[in-house]
C-alpha cells in the first residue's frame, strides 16, 4: 500500500500521468471495494447472523466475501459479531492491529454500536467498539438480519470506492463513548429546553387561558382494545419420587435443626404442606450442619441425591443465602439445601465490598460438577470454599475490584438504569 | 557440446532463424555452437514465458472454478456479481493482494520466511515444464521424466516447513511438522504408482508413456490393465491428493484446528504465493495423471470410425486441458464432500493401506506383463 | 525439578518429553464463540486442558435485578442463541408458577410446537459444526440451509429470527397465523427427505466413524457426577429428559421417545442429536393433527411476583436449562434471577474427556458438546 | 477403553472396513453430486437484486415507528408507558406543554443504536401510536444517523 500512495508524487509531474493516476485508482479501488475478505470472529448472537449469511440461503458468497479467514493477517474486514465485554477487549484491539491495511470494521448489531442491551447497571460490557477501534459502518439491529449486513457491506463498499491515491485509506482514531448515556443527555437537554420555552409561552398561555376560558381538547386518545382471554387455572405438572413432606419429615429426622422460609405463624410442616406438587423443597440449613447434610442425601439410599443442579447464592443486608440444587436421577426428587452465611462483620466497613464475607466447607469432592459453580459463586458473591482445590475468578479478570452480584457492589464504569 | 533438445513448434523457427541472423555478426565469434546455444536460450525465454502463462493463467481460473463447485454442491450460488456470473471476482481478489500491506511477525526468521513461499511455487513449475501438452509441444523433453518428477515433488514440502518454522508461531509450526509427516509418507505411494506406470508402459519419458496410450480409450493405461490399472489411478488420487494438502488430506492447514496451519502468519503478497502454488500444484498433478492415466492428449475415441475421426479433429491441447479439468473437477468433489481424517489416521492409512496395496499392486503389474505380453 | 505450572494444570508430570502449553482461542474457530482453553501438550498429545471463562460474560444477572419480570425474558434469548424460543420458555414457566396463571391448551400446543421447532434448529445447527469442524465444510452449509426453513417459520410467527421474546406468562405474545400449520406441514415433509440425505451424508462415513468412534469417552458416572444433562447425559446412558422426568407445559401427552445411548463416545452424542431430530418430527406430527381452536392466552394480568422462591426447569437443546427466580417483594421487579445453563458442566467435564487424545480430537469433542458460550458466561 | 481382540477378528474387521469404508465414501459423494448437478436446489436469494420482490413479514420487527395519519398528526399521550417498558431505555419521551398548559408529546427520540428490537414498547403502548417497521436496510457510516427522532408533529390536546 505504501507503493500505490507514491503513485500520485511520481506519475503527476509526467504529462498525462494524472490520467494513469487516475486509472490506477479505478482499478485498485474496484480490487478492494469487490474482494472484502472477513475474519472469523463472534461472539454471541449476532455471529450466528453473520454464519447465516455466508450460508446457503443469503450467501455471502455473491460478493466474493465467503473467504472467511481464520487469520486476521489475511482478512480486510472486522465484522465485530457479538458483545464486546472488558476482558474481550485487548484481544479485540490485537486483532486490528494484525489486519494489514487497508482494513475496515463493521460494528453489528446494537452491543457492538452502543453497548445495546448492556448498557445500565453493567460493568463488564464495553459500550461500543469505537471506544476501542474505529469502525467505518454501523449496522443496527439485535441482531441485523443478514439482508441488513449485506446492506452494511454494500455501504461499506461505497465507501471504499471513494478513496483514492490522493486521499488514500488511514488508520482512524478510536473514539471515547464509554460514559455516554444517551437517555439521560436528551433528558437533559430537553429540559434545558423546556425552561426556555417555558419562559418563552408564559404570556401566550396566560393570554390563550383569557381567550378560552373553558377550553378542553379535542383530542381523545382511543385505547387499544385488548382481546378477551379467560381466567385459567394453573396445573401443577407432575412429579417423581417422594413427596416433599416425606422429604422434610426424613431430613428432619435426622437433622432437627433443619427448617423451611416460614412466615407468620405456619410452622414448617403447614408450609411444607401447603406447596404445589411441582414446587421443589427449599430446606434451611445450619452451616454447621451442610456438608454432613449433603453427605447424607447423597448416599442416602431413599434420598439418592446424585445429580447437582446448580450451587448459586442471594445477597441480603446481614447474610448470604447459599442455595445448593440437587436432584435424584434415579428417584426423581428435588432438594434445594439453603445455607445462611452471615457477613462478617468485623472487618472495616470500608473495606467490606473488596473483601470475602463469609466462607462454608466445599462440597466438590463429592460432586466435581460443583468446582465451577463454586467458584462462580466466589467470584459473584465473594464466598469463600474452604479446602476448594482451585478457588479463583471464573468469568472476571483476577485484579477486578468487588463482587458484582452483591447488592451494594459498585463500579467506576457502571451506568445506573434511569427508570 | 551438448545443448538440450527444446521441442514446441516455435522452436524449430527458432532454430533455422538464429544462423541465419548470426551471419550477420562478425566472422570472428560465428561458431556452430554458438548458434545452438542462442537458440536454445531463445527457446527456453519462450518456455519459460509459456509455463508461466499456463500456470498463472490457470490458478485464478481454477480459484473460481472451486467457488463456483463448492457452492453449486452446496445448494448456493457462489460469486455473481462481479463480472458475469462473478467471472472477474479472482482477478480482483489478486489485484487486492497485491497493494495489501506486508509484514512479518515479530520474531519470525525474515529472510525464511519471505523465501518459504518461492521454494513452494518451484516445485509445481518445474513439473509443469516436463509434461507432453501436445506431440509436439512440450517444454523439456527429458528422458527421466518420471524421476526427476518425483525428485522436484519432494521438494514443495520443504517451503512449506520453511514456512511453518520462520513463522514463530506454534500452530504454523504444528502445522508444518504434520504437513512433513504428511508429504514423506505419500510421497512413497505417490512414487510407487509412478513406477507402476513405468513398469507397464516401460519408458520413463513422458512423452513415450503418452505415445503408449494412442488408440482408442481402451489404450489408456486406466483400461489397458484390467482392473489393476484402474486401482492404480484411484491410488494415484489418493496420494496425490494428500502430496498437495488438498481436502480431505489437508490437515496442515486444518482452518478447524490451526487456523491456516503453515500459512497462518503470511499475509499479502506471500501469502497469495501459498494460495497460488495451491492451485497450480492442482493443475500439474492433474495434467500428470492424465499423461500418466487418462491417455495424455489423445481424444476419447471409442473404435468407431465415424466418430472418431471427429473427435481426431479437435486439437490434442484442447483434449489434454479437458482432461485435466474434469480431473480438477473431481479433485474438488471430493474436497467438498469429505471430512478431514485426524493426522496419525493419514498416517494409519499410508502405511497400513495404501502402502500395502501398491506392493501388491507392483507385483500384480509385474505378473501381468510377464503372462500376458 | 521445580516447574511452574501456569493457573489451574494439577497433573503430576509423567513423562520426560519436553511440554508445551497451547493457547486456543478467545478468537478461534473451533471453540464455538470467545471460550478459551490452554491446551498442555506433549507433541500432539493433550495432557491437560483448563478452560478459561468470561469473554463474554455480560453480567446478566446483575442486570436482571434492575429489570422487570417482562424484560428478562427479552434478556433470556440473548443467553442460548441457537435456541432463544426455549429460554423464552424456562423464564416464563418460573413466573407463572409465581403469578398461578394457567395456560390455554391452544397456547400449550403453540409453545410446543416452537419448542420442538427450536430444537430441530439447534441440532441442525449441531450437525453442521460437527461436520464442519471436522472439515466437511459442506456439512455446515447443509445443516443451516434447513434452519433457514425454521427461522421463517419462527420469523412469521414471532416477528424476528433469532430473538424471539415470543413467550408470556400464560401463553404467548401473538397468536399463530393461519399459515403456520400447512408450513409446518410443508417443511415437516421436506424435513423428512433431507435428513434421509444427511445422514447418509456423514451417519455411515467411515472417516466420521473413525475420528468419533472411541473419542471423547464421558462414562456415565462422570456425566452424572459433573451435572451434565441432554444429549450428553443420555449419550452416556442415562435416560433422563425433563420432558419425560418432569413433564413441563403438555409433554405428557406426546407419544415419543428418550433416545438414550450407552457408549458416550463422539458418535453416540451425534447420533443421538440426529435420533432427537426425528423425535422432535414426531412430536411436531401429532401438534400438526391435533392442533386445537380456542383462545391462546389466558387473561392478561399485570406481571407481579409474591414474595417467594421460584424455580422451573426446561429441556432445552443442549439439556436442562433451569431459572430460579427470588421475589424479595410483591412487584415488578425480581431481587435475583439465577440461570442454570447446560453448556457450563459440559465444558468442565472437557478434560476429564479429552486427556489423551489429539488436538483435532478436541475439536470434534467440542463440536459434540454443543455449547453456547454466552449462556455459560451469561 | 479399548477392548482386547484376537488377530483373526483384527483382520476380519480390517477387510470389512476396506469394502464398507470405500462404499460410504461413495454414498457420501453421491449426495453432493446429487446436489451438483440439480440446479433447482439452490435456494439463494440474491439480495440487491431482489429488493422489489423482497417483503419482511407482518409481525417483522425492524425498527420503532410512529404512526401517523397523512397530516402527520400522531396519537401519543406522552405518557411514557414504551418508556418505561423498554429494556435499556432506548426511547426517551420528551414531553411538553401546548399553548392551553397541556402535557403533550414534545419530542419522540429514538435511540436506534442502543434498540434490540424487542418490542415491549409496542406492547405496553395503550393508545397504539407506535409499531415495528419492517425497514432492515439501516446500515450506516455516521452513528449520529442512529439518533432519531420519530414524530414529525407535537403531540394533540
Amino acid at each position: 500500500m505504501g507503493i500505490i500512495n507514491l503513485a500520485p508524487k511520481i506519475l503527476d509531474p509526467i504529462p498525462g500521468g494524472k490520467y494513469v493516476v487516475n486509472a490506477i485508482d479505478y482499478v485498485v479501488n474496484w480490487a478492494r471495494a469487490n474482494s472484502i475478505w472477513p475474519l472469523t470472529y463472534g461472539t454471541s448472537c449476532c455471529a450466528i447472523e453473520m454464519m447465516s449469511s455466508s450460508m446457503a440461503r443469503y450467501d455471502i458468497a455473491r460478493f466474493g466475501s465467503e473467504v472467511f479467514r481464520s487469520s486476521p493477517r489475511q482478512a480486510d474486514l472486522f465484522i465485530l459479531a457479538g458483545t464486546i465485554t472488558r476482558r474481550m477487549a485487548p484481544a479485540i484491539q490485537m486483532l486490528w492491529e494484525q489486519i494489514p491495511g487497508p482494513k475496515y470494521v463493521i460494528a453489528m448489531g446494537a452491543c457492538t454500536i452502543s453497548g445495546g442491551p448492556f448498557i445500565y447497571d453493567n460493568y463488564s460490557v464495553v459500550r461500543g467498539a469505537q471506544n476501542l477501534i474505529p469502525v467505518d459502518v454501523f449496522v443496527p439491529g439485535c441482531p441485523p438480519r443478514p439482508e441488513a449486513l449485506f446492506h452494511g457491506l454494500l455501504t461499506l463498499r461505497e465507501k471504499i470506492l471513494k478513496e483514492t491515491c490522493r486521499n488514500p485509506w488511514h488508520e482512524g482514531e478510536p473514539k471515547d463513548v464509554s460514559t455516554m448515556d444517551r437517555y439521560r443527555e436528551a433528558a437533559k437537554t430537553w429540559a434545558a429546553l423546556e425552561e426556555m420555552k417555558d419562559e418563552q409561552m408564559a404570556e401566550a398561555r396566560a393570554k390563550f387561558k383569557e381567550e378560552n376560558p373553558d377550553y378542553k381538547s379535542t383530542f381523545k386518545p382511543i385505547r387499544v382494545k385488548k382481546p378477551d382471554f379467560p381466567e385459567v387455572e394453573r396445573v401443577p405438572f407432575k412429579r417423581l419420587g417422594l413427596t416433599q413432606q416425606e422429604l422434610f419429615a426424613k431430613l428432619r429426622a435426622k437433622f432437627p435443626n433443619v427448617t423451611v422460609h416460614t412466615r407468620g405463624e405456619d410452622t414448617p410442616e403447614d408450609v411444607v404442606a401447603k406447596m404445589p406438587a411441582d414446587c421443589p423443597l427449599e430446606v434451611m440449613l445450619e452451616k454447621e450442619d451442610y456438608l454432613n447434610v449433603v453427605e447424607f442425601v447423597k448416599n442416602d439410599p431413599e434420598f439418592k441425591m446424585d445429580y447437582l443442579i446448580d450451587v448459586t447464592a442471594i445477597d441480603y443486608d446481614d447474610h448470604f443465602d447459599m442455595v445448593t440444587m440437587l436432584r435424584s436421577l434415579e428417584i426423581g426428587h428435588k432438594i434445594f439445601l439453603c445455607v445462611q452465611l452471615k457477613k462478617d462483620f468485623s472487618i472495616e466497613e470500608e473495606k467490606r465490598p473488596t473483601s470475602l464475607l463469609a466462607s462454608i466447607p466445599t462440597i466438590s469432592h463429592l460432586y466435581p460438577g460443583a468446582e465451577i459453580k463454586e467458584r462462580e459463586v466466589y467470584d459473584m458473591f465473594g464466598i469463600k470454599f474452604e479446602n476448594h482445590p482451585d478457588l479463583r475468578r471464573i468469568f472476571l479478570d483476577k485484579d477486578f475490584v468487588g463482587y458484582p452480584l452483591r447488592k451494594d457492589f459498585t463500579h467506576p464504569e457502571m451506568i445506573r438504569r434511569p427508570i | 557440446m551438448f545443448v538440450p533438445s527444446v521441442t514446441h513448434p516455435i522452436g524449430d523457427f527458432v532454430r533455422d532463424w538464429v544462423p541465419r541472423l548470426a551471419e550477420y555478426l562478425p566472422a570472428s565469434i560465428q561458431s556452430e555452437d554458438l548458434n545452438s546455444v542462442v537458440a536454445f536460450l531463445i527457446n527456453a525465454v519462450i518456455c519459460i514465458i509459456a509455463v508461466c502463462v499456463v500456470n498463472i493463467g490457470s490458478a485464478p481460473i481454477l480459484i473460481y472454478m472451486e467457488r463456483k463447485v463448492c457452492a453449486h454442491v452446496q445448494c448456493r450460488l457462489g460469486p455473481m456479481r462481479l463480472g458475469w456470473h462473478g467471472t472477474l471476482q479472482t482477478i480482483a481478489d489478486v489485484i487486492k493482494m497485491l497493494f495489501k500491506e506486508v509484514y512479518a511477525p515479530s520474531g519470525a526468521d525474515k529472510l525464511m520466511f519471505y523465501l518459504a513461499p518461492l521454494i513452494v511455487l518451484i516445485a509445481p513449475f518445474i513439473v509443469c515444464a516436463l509434461i507432453p501438452f501436445d506431440k509436439n509441444l512440450v517444454v523439456a523433453d527429458v528422458s527421466m521424466g518420471i524421476p526427476l518428477i518425483i525428485a522436484v515433488n519432494g521438494f514443495g514440502v520443504l517451503g512449506i516447513l520453511l514456512g511453518g518454522w520462520s513463522s514463530n508461531n506454534k500452530y504454523s509450526l504444528l502445522g508444518a511438522l504434520r504437513s512433513g509427516a504428511q508429504m514423506i509418507s505419500y510421497e512413497i505411494s505417490f512414487t510407487m504408482i509412478l513406477l507402476f506406470v513405468v513398469m507397464i508402459s516401460g519408458s520413463t519419458n513422458l512423452m513415450s508413456i503418452t505415445m503408449g496410450q494412442e488408440g482408442t480409450i481402451f489404450d489408456w493405461w486406466i483400461f489397458k490393465i484390467p482392473v489393476l490399472g484402474f486401482i492404480a489411478f484411484i491410488l494415484f488420487f489418493i496420494s496425490s491428493t494428500a502430496e498437495m494438502n488438498r481436502a480431505p488430506f489437508d490437515i496442515a492447514e486444518a482452518e478447524q484446528e490451526l487456523t491456516g496451519g503453515y500459512h497462518t502468519e503470511y499475509n499479502g503478497t506471500p501469502f497469495a504465493m501459498f494460495y497460488l502454488a495451491e492451485y497450480i500444484a492442482l493443475i500439474t498433478n492433474s495434467a500428470l495423471a492424465t499423461t500418466c492415466f487418462l491417455g495424455g492428449f489423445f481424444p476419447p475415441c471409442i473404435g468407431i470410425d465415424a466418430v472418431d475421426n471427429v473427435l481426431k479433429m479437435v486439437p490434442g491441447v484442447v483434449w489434454f486441458f479437458a482432461k485435466i479439468y474434469f480431473m480438477v473437477w473431481c479433485y474438488m468433489m471430493v474436497r467438498w464432500t469429505f471430512v478431514r481424517p485426524r493426522v496419525d489416521q493419514l498416517m494409519d492409512f499410508e502405511w497400513k493401506f495404501l502402502l500395502p496395496v501398491n506392493l501388491v499392486l507392483l507385483v500384480a503389474g509385474a505378473a501381468f506383463i510377464a503372462i500376458g505380453l | 525439578m521445580s516447574h511452574q505450572l501456569p493457573p489451574g494444570f494439577r497433573l503430576e508430570r509423567k513423562s520426560n518429553t519436553e511440554e508445551f502449553f497451547i493457547n486456543m482461542g478467545p478468537q478461534h474457530p473451533s471453540t464455538h464463540g470467545a471460550l478459551r482453553l490452554t491446551l498442555r501438550m506433549d507433541g500432539e498429545t493433550i495432557v491437560e486442558l483448563v478452560p478459561h471463562f468470561g469473554y463474554i460474560h455480560r453480567g446478566m444477572e446483575k442486570q436482571a435485578e434492575s429489570m422487570s419480570y417482562l424484560q428478562y425474558i427479552a434478556m433470556s434469548d440473548r443467553q442460548d442463541y441457537l435456541t432463544a424460543i426455549q429460554n423464552n420458555l424456562g423464564v416464563v414457566i418460573a413466573l407463572e408458577k409465581g403469578m398461578n396463571v394457567g395456560v390455554p391448551l391452544r397456547g400449550e400446543y403453540i409453545r410446543v410446537m416452537l419448542q420442538e421447532l427450536g430444537r430441530i434448529a439447534s441440532h441442525l445447527v449441531f450437525y453442521g459444526c460437527f461436520g464442519g469442524d471436522l472439515g466437511g465444510q459442506t456439512c455446515l452449509l447443509f445443516g443451516f440451509k434447513e434452519r433457514e426453513m425454521i427461522h421463517d417459520i419462527l420469523e412469521e410467527v414471532t416477528g424476528s429470527r433469532l430473538t424471539t421474546n415470543f413467550f408470556r406468562p400464560g401463553g404467548s405474545r401473538y397468536d399463530v397465523p393461519d399459515t403456520f400449520i400447512p408450513r409446518v406441514k410443508a417443511f415437516l415433509d421436506h424435513m423428512e427427505d433431507t435428513m434421509k440425505d444427511y445422514e447418509r451424508f456423514l451417519s455411515k462415513n467411515i472417516i466420521v466413524l473413525e475420528r468419533s468412534i472411541g473419542i471423547g469417552v464421558l462414562s456415565k458416572e462422570d456425566a452424572i457426577a459433573y451435572g451434565c444433562s441432554g444429549p450428553v447425559l443420555r449419550a452416556s446412558g442415562v435416560n433422563f429428559d425433563v420432558r419425560r422426568a418432569n413433564p413441563y407445559s403438555i409433554y405428557d401427552q406426546f407419544d415419543f421417545e428418550v433416545p438414550v445411548f450407552q457408549n458416550g463416545d463422539c458418535y453416540d452424542r451425534y447420533k443421538i442429536r440426529i435420533a432427537e431430530i426425528h423425535q422432535s418430527m414426531k412430536i411436531l406430527r401429532q401438534c400438526v393433527e391435533k392442533f386445537p381452536e380456542g383462545p391462546w392466552r389466558s387473561k392478561e394480568k399485570p406481571v407481579r411476583l409474591p414474595v417467594g422462591r421460584y424455580y422451573s426447569e426446561i429441556e432445552t437443546a443442549k439439556g436442562l436449562y433451569a431459572t430460579y427466580v427470588v421475589a424479595a417483594t410483591t412487584g415488578e421487579k425480581p431481587y435475583r434471577i439465577h440461570t442454570r445453563g447446560p453448556s457450563f458442566p459440559h465444558i468442565a467435564a472437557l478434560n476429564k474427556m479429552v486427556q489423551g487424545h489429539k488436538i483435532s480430537d478436541l475439536v470434534t469433542i467440542m463440536a459434540t458438546l454443543d455449547p453456547v458460550i454466552p449462556e455459560i458466561d451469561r | 477403553m479399548q477392548k482386547q481382540i484376537s488377530t483373526i477378528q483384527y483382520i476380519k474387521r480390517y477387510l470389512k472396513r476396506c469394502i464398507t469404508g470405500p462404499w460410504s465414501l461413495i454414498c457420501g459423494l453421491s449426495v453432493t453430486l446429487k446436489y451438483f448437478f440439480n440446479p433447482k436446489r439452490i435456494v439463494t436469494e440474491q439480495y440487491p437484486e431482489n429488493r422489489k420482490t423482497l417483503k419482511m413479514h407482518d409481525r417483522y420487527r425492524g425498527r420503532l415507528e410512529m404512526i401517523e395519519d397523512a397530516d402527520g398528526n400522531n396519537h401519543c399521550t406522552a405518557c411514557g408507558m414504551c418508556e418505561r417498558a423498554c429494556p435499556n431505555a432506548s426511547i426517551n419521551v420528551l414531553a411538553t406543554k401546548n399553548i392551553a398548559g397541556k402535557k403533550v408529546l414534545g419530542r419522540y427520540v429514538y435511540h436506534f443504536a442502543s434498540c434490540t428490537q424487542c418490542g415491549l414498547c409496542v406492547e405496553a403502548c395503550p393508545f397504539g401510536a407506535i409499531r415495528m417497521s419492517p425497514a432492515f436496510e439501516v446500515a450506516t457510516t455516521d452513528p449520529n444517523d442512529l439518533e432519531m427522532i420519530l414524530n414529525k408533529k407535537e403531540g394533540q390536546g
